[in-house]
């Protein structure tokens, strides 16, 4: 099959691979939840805290100067890689939900009032649906949900029905779907958003690790992602925004690093990135997320891409020969991600006994409960997803396993 | 925790005796799924809200009763097999058992069947919470009795 | 000197003190910006990401379970080591500003209004000023300062005239003050604060790394701290609260984790701590939280303290021969933090030709802008800040580097 | 970026070769505090809070005047005299020259004598800030110009 080579190129660059659980190779295929780190990222780190670690900004001592250079070299990584104008607008925060609820705050408190819309999807991760019922329940405003027809593909009737039915000041949704695996097509629903006079912000979680993004081409004002699924470490993720919208926006949190002057008769604001980050920020996470994409850029992420659309194929064909299974989320435009059921069993029981033999799923409803409750699949599904390194070898360990599973459930 | 209740500490040992037979991982649990299946469950007509454990990927279902000798009966569910058969094996342990012994009971069992790790309360089986709920439950009763 | 002997013994545990800048051997003096780490920490990081890395909670498979493990151990550490009654009620943040900010954001926006006024110190950290200004501002209450006396010690007869004249609903201060190194007496602050009606937050950012924490004895309802002052990662902090205020608080920012049940007819949110804890955690943080805990009630933490008691005598002793140095904190409580000043020179000056001789320390406000104004000092200070691994040795060699550039610039 | 215009190539040199003599760090700084105490800085009068260059840890107060010949004269200052030798090496190598070849400018010299650092943005001394300021006025000369 195609590309696969690919792992067989980088899989030593994982130390984790390498390990068993339970007495058995592990296989790991819950990489949307969190992807594994290749050795440069956890060796970058470890380098970082034994040889240049120190609080960053205004140090004008010489390991203050290397590690700020080093995470501010991590912002421009990150810029260069989504098609960021300027590194400037890259906002490092905790992760995509946090990058979400700065939005949401910040922007939405500013912007949103009684009786206004923002329009999310079916299929978002909760992340991209309680920040927006939070503030809108504290301004007056509302959530409204875009349909998601049975492959798991988006309603683009439901959607242009919606941008003519609310006006919505706000229009959020993913790139990609971390249950269906679904691709959105992100540019033409920015392109009718905006017409319809409503900012955009696409929850990037899931392309960060798959897709080759560009801020400019997708036309969004936000782009949010988390590092750690895209082989970088924990706590730390981004917003892109337009400048200017940044620029107009208030901080959200204060703090150090934030300011430009504090007094107790008034204090004023820093200029971007720093007004969106307040206190010192995770250091060694900017400088191993900048480490995280130079990985994906050394390996090419239209290699990954390719490899990962063959996965894709590769594991429906040997998932639905198995009796029972239903695969949930069969859109053209898939990224590494297989959801399925079967009926009468219960995806915990699949998965614990996946477990069992070595081979890590996610079971559940993924943190998309509206979408689970849409498609009627309240137990949630069971989860494949893939990374650079997944092997179809995998793959077939994986689909013998789920088999031997339901074998000793029915 | 005190001893155990010698009537807690034998069915434990039963539980363990069961056990020790297998060996291997998946034979374990394909015992466990067959305890799912023989369990005496909870009445359908219960399986309502009050009676589920909330927060778990897996919903399970407990109902305590007090029977008159001062004893606790536990009927539970669970719409997952393997969950439903460690919950049997919860009830099996402690249910007809005297309030104060339920309470105090210490479930070594659970380790010694490599187990354990179900218990943790960062599993979402709901396991950890049902035996918190059944430890609620009879130390309230045996308050009342004292 | 007493306790020089606690240097000798963890040294080897810091690799970063064995390099040079600009060819010389490191003296590293800026611990009060970030601690280094030891290789108890930068070992479990990357154990943890070569071993066992996996997003948490919710999962249904080993590596899941481990790293949940881990992650919640990290959880139980910090609590046990302040004294908390309960693991539920630490928080995981991204450091003591987004802690802060939890509070001022979620208990501020439920409970300030109009005309209230939150008290805090003119000795505080821009983390523990511009979050209660942005949240007063934004509800009409008001920030005031206490003041704060020539040799760093708290005005108390201020204090309680304030508490008397404010009625504050809040009042938020330091344990210890990272420029000046006072110690402040925060058991009877809060017991006055209590009696008064106030609910009491403490800045514990410098206490933590120096000195025994007991939330129950110091009586406080929130108590905040970050892990890169302590030897821990950066990109984590904790917030601890009171039990039933903390349940009684709103959620600040929505996703995963923290909730029960997401649905657009309404969400349910999740029991502590998760409710304040959205999105994948900074699972590697926690994790190499608790071992740099560890690693400090290893040492022992009234070691620690004892030793930086002596480094500062030293210090102040080797400091104030120099001419035209003057002290600037002289509290008799103190941490390991030495600030001072030398009239008509610029603190940036003497930090610069100091790091050209190989000794970091710290020049300008130290994010402490308002006490700065206050003290008359607006170029800040030059600050000499200690950990458990600094050598007397190391205090001469800065003195001497200070004498150095003083004869340079005179 | 373009070739440097002649003069400024000229004075970079100068600046080199000044420094060359220097390889220990301390000689360096020596040499800079000296440079810091000679150049002449702007009119205390203008020390004002439009000429002040925000967001460093020392102050820096620059001022720019267009010469009849359409020449940039430059003046600035610092209250830390270390800043002060940076500021003047830069006024001294960019004032008193075409506005498009300030704007253009390619400043290698600070490499070569080792003091790049202090050029960064990270830096907190506000020289980063300076020179960008230098550029925009003379970008927005040379359009006027043009
Ligand atoms: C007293 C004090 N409070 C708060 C903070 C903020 O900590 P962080 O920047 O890690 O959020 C610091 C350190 O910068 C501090 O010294
Ligand atoms: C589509 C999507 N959005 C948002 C998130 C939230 O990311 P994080 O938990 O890192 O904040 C995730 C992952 O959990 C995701 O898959």
């Amino acid at each position: 099959m195609a590309n696969s080579s690919l792992p067989d190129r980088i899989r030593r660059d994982f130390p984790i691979l390498e390990r068993e659980v339970h007495g058995k190779p592990l296989v790991y295929l819950d990489n949307a939840a969190s992807a594994q780190k290749p050795l440069a990222v956890i060796e970058g780190q470890r380098e970082y805290l034994s040889n240049y670690h120190a609080n960053i900004h205004r140090g004008a001592h010489q390991l203050a100067q290397l590690a700020t250079e080093a995470f501010e070299g991590g912002r421009r990584k990150v810029a260069e890689h989504i098609g960021a104008p300027n590194a400037a607008e890259v906002i490092f925060t905790a992760g995509s939900t946090d990058a979400v609820n700065l939005v949401a705050q910040s922007w939405g408190r500013a912007n949103l009032s009684q009786g206004d819309v923002v329009l999310v999807t079916r299929m978002e991760h909760h992340a991209n649906i309680v920040p927006w019922q939070m503030i809108c329940e504290a301004v007056g405003a509302k959530v409204e949900p875009v349909n998601v027809h049975e492959d798991g593909t988006l309603d683009l009737g439901d959607f242009h029905a919606a941008l003519e039915r609310f006006s919505p000041k706000m229009v959020a949704f993913v790139h990609a779907s971390n249950t269906l695996g679904t691709i959105n097509p992100v540019a033409d629903l920015c392109r009718a958003a905006s017409d319809a006079g409503a900012l955009t912000l696409v929850d990037g979680s899931q392309a960060l690790p798959h897709l080759t993004i560009d801020v400019k081409a997708i036309g969004c004002d936000f782009y949010v992602a988390t590092a750690h699924k895209a082989y970088g470490p924990t706590g730390i993720g981004f917003l892109w925004g337009r400048r200017a919208i940044l620029e107009a926006m208030p901080p959200w949190r204060g703090g150090g690093e934030m300011i430009q002057s504090v007094s107790f008769d008034g204090t004023t604001y820093n200029t971007l990135p720093h007004k969106f980050e307040a206190g010192t920020p995770h250091i060694s996470g900017g400088i191993a997320f900048g480490l995280a994409i130079d990985w994906m850029r050394g390996v090419g992420v239209e290699t990954i891409a390719a490899h990962e659309r063959s996965l894709v194929a590769y594991a429906h064909n040997a998932l639905e020969t198995l009796k029972g299974v239903r695969i949930i989320g069969t859109a053209p435009e898939k990224v590494g991600v297989v959801s399925l059921v079967v009926d009468g069993i219960h995806p915990y029981d699949l998965g614990t006994l996946m477990d069992g033999q070595g081979v890590a799923v996610r079971t559940g409803h993924h943190c998309t409960e509206p979408l689970m409750h849409h498609l009627g699949l309240e137990s949630g599904t069971l989860r494949m997803s893939f990374a650079a390194y997944t092997t179809p070898r995998e793959i077939d360990v994986a689909a013998a396993a789920l088999a031997r599973a339901l074998a000793m459930l029915r | 925790m005190a001893e155990n209740h010698p009537l807690i500490e034998a069915r434990q040992q039963e539980v363990i005796a069961d056990f020790a037979v297998f060996d291997d991982w998946m034979d374990k649990y394909e015992h466990l799924i067959e305890l799912g299946k023989d369990i005496p469950t909870i009445d359908e007509a219960r399986k309502t809200d009050s009676h589920l454990i909330k927060g778990c990927q897996s919903r399970v279902w407990l109902a305590a009763d007090s029977a008159a000798d001062g004893n606790v009966h536990f009927t539970a569910d669970s719409d997952a097999i393997i969950t439903k058969g460690l919950v049997g094996l919860m009830v099996q342990v402690l249910s007809d058992a005297p309030a104060r012994a339920i309470a105090e009971a210490d479930l070594h069992f659970l380790d010694a069947i490599g187990l354990h790790q179900h218990l943790s309360p960062t599993r979402s089986n709901g396991l950890a919470s049902m035996v918190q709920q059944m430890r609620l439950y009879a130390a309230a009763l045996a308050a009342r009795q004292a």
